[in-house]
């Protein structure tokens, strides 16, 4: 595999303060605060309706937050538009798949690349000079470094409506890689995957983030990949950070039981449920 | 083998204007037929060639391109002012074909600009100075209210005709402009009490929103009596309305389809023709071919090219021409009208245009 | 229990745009009164499968071109959708499909069209209400608003107001924290134990799928692979190392020791 | 000011605009159900002018048969469209389906120039001549007579959607056609009613707006001022259309009297955009929502 | 049946041509045009300048509503905005032809951007009708300001001069007119390989993640409708020279729902679609005429009483053609296509 030129991609430090984010009377977010430290994967864990994509909104600059600062690297970026927050760094995925369905695979994933780019209008036009090279450029390397590492090959002419849940799901992630990403958002990338597929999923992120190096936030239901491929967890309950810290540490929070992970085990459920069976 | 002489056609069959284009086609065919029955003009047998149109400018100017390559075109019939201003530089650049048309627009009334075309009537301007005409022999310093549609063809006449009726000691107490689509005219109706005029003069409408005005001008008992320009005098048209449509009056430069005046035999034959009632677009499209075939014909007894130029002036030697009694006084054409005409009243009664006025000449 | 079939399917075949066949030939049935399992791996065609049964297939432009389903003892293929749904057979939808410009509670309306014919009575919402009281506190906000599992949990409480036999439940469990799951699973075989309805569950979570079953099939492209009662499907060394996540004896897996290349199933056709 | 001329001038405007209302309810109901917007609105309502001038007129039916015969034709005629045009492009583009009710609109005008051919023709007058008074302000008597049958008609189905479970039931199916059915919901059927109702609906209008300024082929157009309508209270709307209309009815009567009937079009139009600027979905509208 | 073509590098599997098939096809098409001129007759030279001019302003608003996803039915309006530039300059100035059409796109495009401010907020059907309240508005712009447009009677323009040679017959109008539209369709094919493309795409597909994937929406929203009614402009611009007057009354709010039904007819979001489309459109009204001539013998006075006939086949055809294939006219081509590229294979 080829690595990206050095220095390129400085794996980003994102630092979030005091954000709090209320719809109506609705507080989705109050006083949330945590890291993310260069080259490390964070996970965001947290009941549904906890508002773990609505702080990936407010990173990504979609929903403006009452109160609070968001830093990349050290700089405010709490007030720039969604689009220069992209070209910072800033690369996400999506809960409810975001693919552009009327276009191929190949074009969603140079797609990501958009804000790097620099061809006018009339170049377009013209289909000239840096127009043309530009293009070149992005071809060659979308599918040396994204193309063949994500293995999507096979479908890079495909219309993305056609592919399976699976499937779109990488081509989210390789979209996102296109966009020169120093920190990776990945709002729930293995849901709906089976066990094997989840596999797959996970051997990319940590590739990802040791080979890329990237800094990597990632949203996730799924407890047994949060837990083994993640360094620090970030679990939010209503709005609020109720803990953080190691994997392990976290896990043993009875807080973060009570509230999110429920037994976790899968023999004390069965029993629960043939409980049930017998009782009726 | 035999030679012809083909009238071509762009004729709105379709569209806004479609009830005016059928008619006129019918009143060209007509004339055709009755001048082929009598042995064609100069040896040569006459033609109708014509498309629809849809009263679309674009469209015309296609049929006049397809009819024009595909037949020896030296008459046109053409369907609105927009076109006729179109197709001007063409005609002007051919120099073959002498047109006419639907079009009363007063711009196209200037043989300067428009060498090439005419009118079989007054236009527009021309008719509603017919209309003055009457109103200020009626009634001295008659004040008047002019309604117009916000279109060319309804914008048209309206700020000369204003500066005459001044000129002539008519007080104009208002103008009042509805939108193209107008229906509903309620708060026209209201302007229109304010101003309590003597004569209210629409000009733009074929019917809607007329019979509106009228039936509510009635209720409110409004005084004014109400006039039109020739699209909106058709005789049918207002038979639907019933009794608003009473005492409605206009001008019209034809004869209608039932007048059975001795000094007429042309609608003789056309009732014979045709039993049923004809428009008064028929009597237009009829007219309009009898003048540019009158203009082919004398052009052929010359022994001339049929060129446009000698069209046009073989038509403008016209004078004092009987047109077997379409109009009720001979004609003539020195420029590019015939502003003659005369004013009908409806009559409820009857369901028919009856005659208010003598036949009224303007004096150029 | 008495090996009654409420839903048979045999031998189905199924081609989307008339060109695209899903499903090869594919069979299961469920009892009445059990809850089965289908698993498989993304584009496997369960859901397919499960629009196939609630007739909604024609919606997507494809077509069951061979085989029979039955429901009830009775064919469905002359059945409207809604017809079925009004004789008690329900698909909660993958995606969740909620209405998202009817609020919380119109959506529940909605789904009282089900009991069409079969019930007098206003239909009440206080089960529901009861099996989630998230939904309760947000009954009249829009439900396009609702976060991904209050969204699912709307999606089963429709199924509840419609009071069906049979219940399709297409990945209930999908961006569910895992409380969560355990709770709706939980609720899941409540409805079935305690009101004796039937479901056929489709899940990626096969353990807590396996957990509230009775019977479990298992799907590769289109056909059935292997099926059976859930302890013995639990106890088959592949579907514990890719449905489950064991390696061999030793338990759980971790995800960090994955390796680039690893073998891949076995009955893969 | 004069003040009685002012309320004359709004009273006409108001009475105006529950026509433009009456007619938005058709576009209201189909697009409610179907996200569709019929663009034939405007020759439906011209077919059922034709249809009541042809029981009334043509077979010399009384009044009250020739009106409900003439908006049952216009049912008729919804079914029709909806089963043949409408439920075959289920699931395209909207766009696409907005195209389709174009071409309809053609062939409608077309089909009515084909029987009726192009005259303008003016209604039997069904509605008496009698002026009304509200105290000392004229009113219109057709006008007065439209207002009060639009007033009521928009009533009854604000109240319908108030109480009646099928309100949900359209919305639902509009949402989510796949959805509905799995809740039990007769998606075909649903579209039919939206298109019968909606249709019938316009027909009557057509009726009304024919008795006021006479039925021609071309009276379609008017079916693009109610459009303006309805983008002003809001696609999904009732309340929405009868709010749009009657302000559209206002600002129409005051600018064509205060400014000139050639400032009609340009004041309502820039009226349209402004109100979008601040309430993108029309005053009632539902807001799209829009999450990541 | 052709084998499956390998591309050797990634520059020819970017070309807009990718096999020598299509090259050829182009070949024969260019000599088509090039010849077309000298075979033809002024009438079906007129209706292919017509065409290739509405082929022009389809292409333009095929680039706003095909590939932006914004709805536009003020295409007509704009198309006036550079017919009346082309006049204003023509008259009062006295620039140069190419100028004018060039300037006529630039004076359009500036409304455009114009128009399309509200673009942000307003969304899907909304703004389509606030594109006919742009158009109405502008409308009535063109009946007021009657220093410039000349009111209600319009402006006439003298036939454009291109190195000396007077252009005003369909013939020598022909040679410019396609020429410049085949640039125009050109450009909009190149267009759709670049990053604008594909961000105008993106924002077609779903704007706000659009947005968060780095793409300004305002910025490229007014840049769609900018260059959409700059083919707009220049495809008035080049009506203007053709019917030498324009009018208020030249491009009626019907022409935007030509060009709408064009495009859709055609196949939104495809180079092909609104050339098919507009050809279509186009043609099939003068093709119906020469049906209803045919009928002339059997039925007397056909064309009087079957012209109703034509708008109801009209219609019929646009309802047909979207129920047969709701992709448009290039959707069938695109079949025919992969039909002969696998014959004799089934597909
Ligand atoms: N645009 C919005 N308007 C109103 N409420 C909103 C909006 N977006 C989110 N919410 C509400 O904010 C809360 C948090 O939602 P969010 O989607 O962030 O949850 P989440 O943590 O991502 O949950 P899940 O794991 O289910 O995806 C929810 O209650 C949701 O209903
Ligand atoms: N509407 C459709 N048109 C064409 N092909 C389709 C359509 N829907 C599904 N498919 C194809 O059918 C196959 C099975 O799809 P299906 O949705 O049934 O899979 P699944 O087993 O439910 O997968 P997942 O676990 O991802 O939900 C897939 O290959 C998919 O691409
Ligand atoms: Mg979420
Ligand atoms: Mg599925």
């Amino acid at each position: 595999m080829t690595r990206p030129a050095p220095g390129l991609l400085a794996p980003a430090h994102l630092a979030v303060s005091g954000l709090s984010l209320s719809f109506g009377g609705l507080k989705a977010l109050t006083d949330v605060s945590f890291e993310v430290r260069p080259g490390t994967i964070t996970a965001l864990i947290g009941p549904n309706g906890a508002g773990k994509t609505s702080l990936f909104n407010c990173i990504s600059g979609f929903y403006r937050p009452r109160e609070g600062h968001i830093r990349l690297d050290g700089q405010d970026i709490t007030h720039t538009h969604p689009p220069a927050r992209a070209k910072a760094g800033l690369a996400r995925t999506f809960q409810n798949i975001a693919l552009f369905k009327g276009m191929t695979v190949l074009d969603n994933i140079k797609l990501g690349r958009h804000a790097h780019m620099k061809t006018n209008l009339l170049q377009a036009l013209a289909y000239w000079g840096v127009a043309r090279r530009e293009e070149m450029e992005l071809r060659a390397e979308v599918e040396r470094q994204i193309i063949d590492f994500l293995e999507i090959d096979h479908i890079r002419n495909k219309p993305v409506a056609s592919l399976s849940y699976g499937l779109q799901k990488r081509v989210e992630l390789a979209r996102a890689l296109a966009m020169r990403p120093r920190l990776l958002m990945l709002d729930e990338p293995v849901a709906g995957m089976n066990r094997e597929e989840t596999e797959d999923m996970a051997r990319f992120i940590l590739d990802v983030k040791e080979e890329w190096g990237i800094s990597i936030l990632m949203v996730e239901h799924d407890m047994g990949m949060v837990m083994d491929i993640s360094d620090h967890v970030v679990v939010l309950n209503f709005g609020k950070v109720i803990a953080q810290g190691p994997p392990a540490q976290v896990q043993g929070d009875p807080q973060v039981a009570a509230a999110y992970l429920g037994s976790g085990n899968p023999a004390e459920l069965m029993r629960r449920l043939s409980a049930i069976g017998e009782a009726a | 083998d035999e030679k012809e002489l083909v009238i071509g056609g762009s004729i709105p069959l379709t569209g806004v204007f479609a009830f005016a284009g059928v008619a006129i086609e019918a009143g060209i065919s007509d004339f055709v037929k009755i001048t082929n029955e009598a042995g064609g003009v100069a040896g040569r047998k006459l033609r109708l060639a014509y498309e629809d149109t849809a009263y679309k400018v674009d469209q015309s100017v296609a049929v006049f391109n397809k009819l024009t390559t595909q037949n020896d075109i030296h008459l046109y019939y053409g369907d609105s002012t927009g076109f006729a201003k179109t197709i001007n530089e063409e005609l002007n650049r051919r120099g073959t074909i002498l047109m006419a048309g639907a079009s009363f627009g007063s711009e196209l009334n200037n043989p300067e600009k428009y060498p090439f075309q005419f009118m079989a009537g007054p236009d527009y301007v021309e008719m509603i100075a017919i209309l003055l005409e009457y109103i200020a022999k009626e009634q001295k310093g008659a004040k008047i209210v002019f309604v117009n549609s916000d279109t060319e063809f309804g914008r048209d006449p309206i700020e000369a005709s204003v500066k005459r009726a001044k000129e002539m000691g008519l007080e104009v107490v208002g103008q009042i402009v509805t939108p193209p689509t107008a229906v509903d005219v309620s708060t026209e109706i209201l302007k229109l009490r304010r101003a309590n005029p003597d004569f209210t003069i629409f000009h733009g409408y074929v019917l809607a929103p007329l019979p509106e005005f009228l039936s509510q001008a009635k209720q409110l008992g409004l005084k004014s009596r109400f006039m039109g320009t020739f699209w909106s005098m058709d005789n049918s048209l207002w038979a639907n309305v019933g009794a608003p449509a009473d005492g409605y009056m206009g001008v019209m430069p034809y004869r209608y389809y039932y007048d059975t005046a001795p000094d007429a035999p042309i609608l003789e034959k056309i009732r014979k023709l045709r039993p049923t009632y004809q428009a008064t677009g028929y009597m237009q499209g009829f007219l309009t071919a009898m003048l540019m075939t009158e203009a082919a014909k004398r052009t052929l007894d010359a022994g001339k090219d049929l060129t446009a130029k000698n069209l046009k002036a073989s038509l403008n030697t016209i004078k004092d021409f009987d047109t077997g009694g379409i109009i009720g006084v001979p004609i003539s054409i020195p420029g590019n009208s015939v502003p003659v005409g005369r004013i009908y009243s409806y009559n409820a009664a009857d369901k028919q245009m009856k005659p208010a006025s003598d036949w009224i000449s303007l004096k150029k | 229990m008495t090996a009654k079939p409420i839903l048979e399917i045999s031998n189905i075949e199924v081609v989307y745009n008339r060109t695209v066949q899903v499903l090869r030939g594919l069979s299961l049935r469920v009892q009445e009164g059990q809850v089965v399992a289908l698993l498989g791996s993304n584009g496997a065609g369960k859901s397919t499968t499960l629009k196939a049964v609630s007739n909604l297939l024609q919606l997507e432009d494809g077509a069951v071109t061979a085989g029979t389903i039955a429901f009830d003892g009775a064919p469905l293929a002359a059945l409207t959708p809604h017809g079925l749904v009004r004789r008690g057979l329900f698909h909660v939808m993958e995606g969740r499909r909620i209405f998202e410009d009817l609020t919380v509670e119109e959506n529940l309306v909605a789904a009282t069209y089900a009991l069409t014919g079969r019930k007098a009575g206003p239909a009440s919402f206080d089960a529901v209400y009861a099996y989630f009281p998230r939904l309760y506190e947000r009954r009249s906000g829009r439900a396009g608003y609702l976060s991904g599992g209050e969204q699912q949990m709307l999606a089963i409480g429709r199924a509840l107001v419609a009071e069906p036999k049979l219940i399709l439940l297409d990945e209930p469990s999908l961006g569910l924290s895992p409380k969560l799951v355990e709770e709706i699973f939980t609720i899941i075989a409540r409805i079935n134990r305690e009101r004796g309805v039937s479901m056929l569950l489709v899940e990626q979570n096969a353990a807590v799928a396996l957990a509230v079953s009775h019977y479990g099939y298992i799907m590769e492209t289109g056909k059935i692979v292997l099926d059976g009662p859930t302890e013995r499907l639990m106890a088959d060394e592949d579907v514990r190392e890719f449905y489950l996540g064991m390696a061999g004896e030793r338990g759980e897996k971790s995800y960090r020791d994955i390796k680039h290349y690893k073998r891949r199933k076995r009955w893969l056709s | 000011m004069d003040w009685l001329f002012f309320a004359e001038v709004t009273l006409a405007g108001l009475g105006s605009g529950a026509l433009l209302a009456l007619t938005a309810l058709a576009f209201v109901l189909i697009y409610k159900a179907t996200r569709v917007i019929n663009l034939a609105v405007g020759e439906i309502l011209m077919l059922g002018g034709y249809l009541f001038f042809a029981f009334s007129a043509g077979f010399g039916l009384p009044v009250w048969a020739a009106i409900p015969l003439a908006i049952a034709g216009g049912g008729v005629v919804g079914a029709m469209v909806e089963r043949a045009l409408i439920r075959p492009m289920l699931g395209e583009a909207p766009i696409s389906v907005f195209m389709v009710t174009v071409g309809l609109g053609s062939v409608l005008m077309g089909a009515v120039e084909l029987v009726w051919n192009t005259d303008p023709r003016a209604l039997p007058d069904f509605m008496g001549a009698t002026p009304v008074f509200i105290g000392e302000a004229y009113v219109s008597r057709k006008i007065a007579i439209g207002f009060a049958v639009a007033g009521v008609v928009i009533a009854l189905f604000l109240l319908l959607f108030r109480f009646w479970r099928g309100g949900v039931a359209l919305r639902a199916t509009a949402s989510d056609q796949a959805a509905a059915y799995s809740c039990g919901i007769n998606v075909p059927g649903v579209f039919s009613l939206a298109w019968i109702v909606a249709c019938a609906t316009a027909a009557g209008a057509g009726i009304l707006v024919g008795a006021i300024g006479g039925i021609s082929p071309t009276m379609g157009v008017f079916g693009l001022s109610s459009l303006v309508v309805v983008i002003i209270g809001g696609l999904d709307s009732v309340l929405g259309a009868l709010v749009g209309g009657l302000l559209i009815g206002l600002v129409e009567a005051w600018a064509g009297t205060f400014l000139g009937g050639e400032f009609k079009l340009v004041t309502t139009f820039s009226l349209l955009i402004a109100a979008l600027m601040i309430r993108p979905y029309g005053l009632f509208g539902t807001v799209e929502i829009e999450r990541l | 049946m052709r084998i499956a073509t390998a591309k050797e590098t990634y520059i020819a599997d970017e070309g807009l041509l990718t096999t020598r098939t299509q090259r050829a096809w182009m070949i024969v098409l260019a000599l088509v045009l090039v010849l077309a001129p000298f075979v033809l007759n002024a009438y079906w030279l007129y209706l292919a300048c017509l065409v290739a001019i509405n082929v022009a302003s389809a292409t333009g608003l095929n680039i706003l509503t095909g590939y932006t996803g914004l709805v536009s039915l003020g295409q007509a309006a704009f198309m006036a905005v550079g017919a009346y530039a082309v006049a204003f300059l023509d008259g009062h100035l006295g620039t140069p032809f190419l100028l004018n059409i060039f300037a006529a796109g630039f004076v359009a495009a500036a409304v455009g951007v114009l128009v399309g401010v509200p673009s942000l907020r307003v969304k899907g059907l909304y703004l389509a009708i606030a594109t006919i309240a742009a158009s109405f508005i502008l409308h009535f712009v063109f009946t007021s300001w009657v220093s410039v447009t000349g009111g209600m009677s319009g402006v006439n323009v003298a036939p454009a001069r291109l190195f000396g040679i007077e252009l005003a017959s369909p013939f020598a109008l022909y040679f410019v007119v396609v020429p410049i539209t085949a640039l125009m369709v050109l450009a909009a094919a190149n267009l759709f390989r670049t990053r604008i493309g594909r961000a105008f795409i993106a924002i077609r597909d779903r704007d706000i993640s659009a947005e968060v994937l780095g793409i300004p929406l305002l910025q490229y929203k007014l840049m769609s409708f900018a260059l959409s009614s700059f083919y707009a402009g220049v495809a008035g611009g080049m009506w203007a020279y053709f019917f030498r007057v324009v009018t208020p009354e030249s491009f009626p709010f019907a022409t935007s729902i030509f060009f709408l039904a064009a495009v859709i007819v055609g196949g939104l979001g495809t180079i092909l679609g609104p050339i098919l489309g507009a050809a279509f459109m186009t043609l099939v009204p003068e093709l119906l005429k020469y049906v209803v001539e045919w009928l002339g013998p059997v039925f007397p006075n056909a064309g009087a009483a079957l012209s109703p006939v034509r708008t109801i086949v009209f219609g019929a055809l646009i309802i047909f053609f979207l129920m047969f294939e709701p992709q448009g006219l290039a959707e069938i081509v695109r079949r025919i296509r992969r039909f002969f590229h696998l014959w004799p294979f089934k597909t």
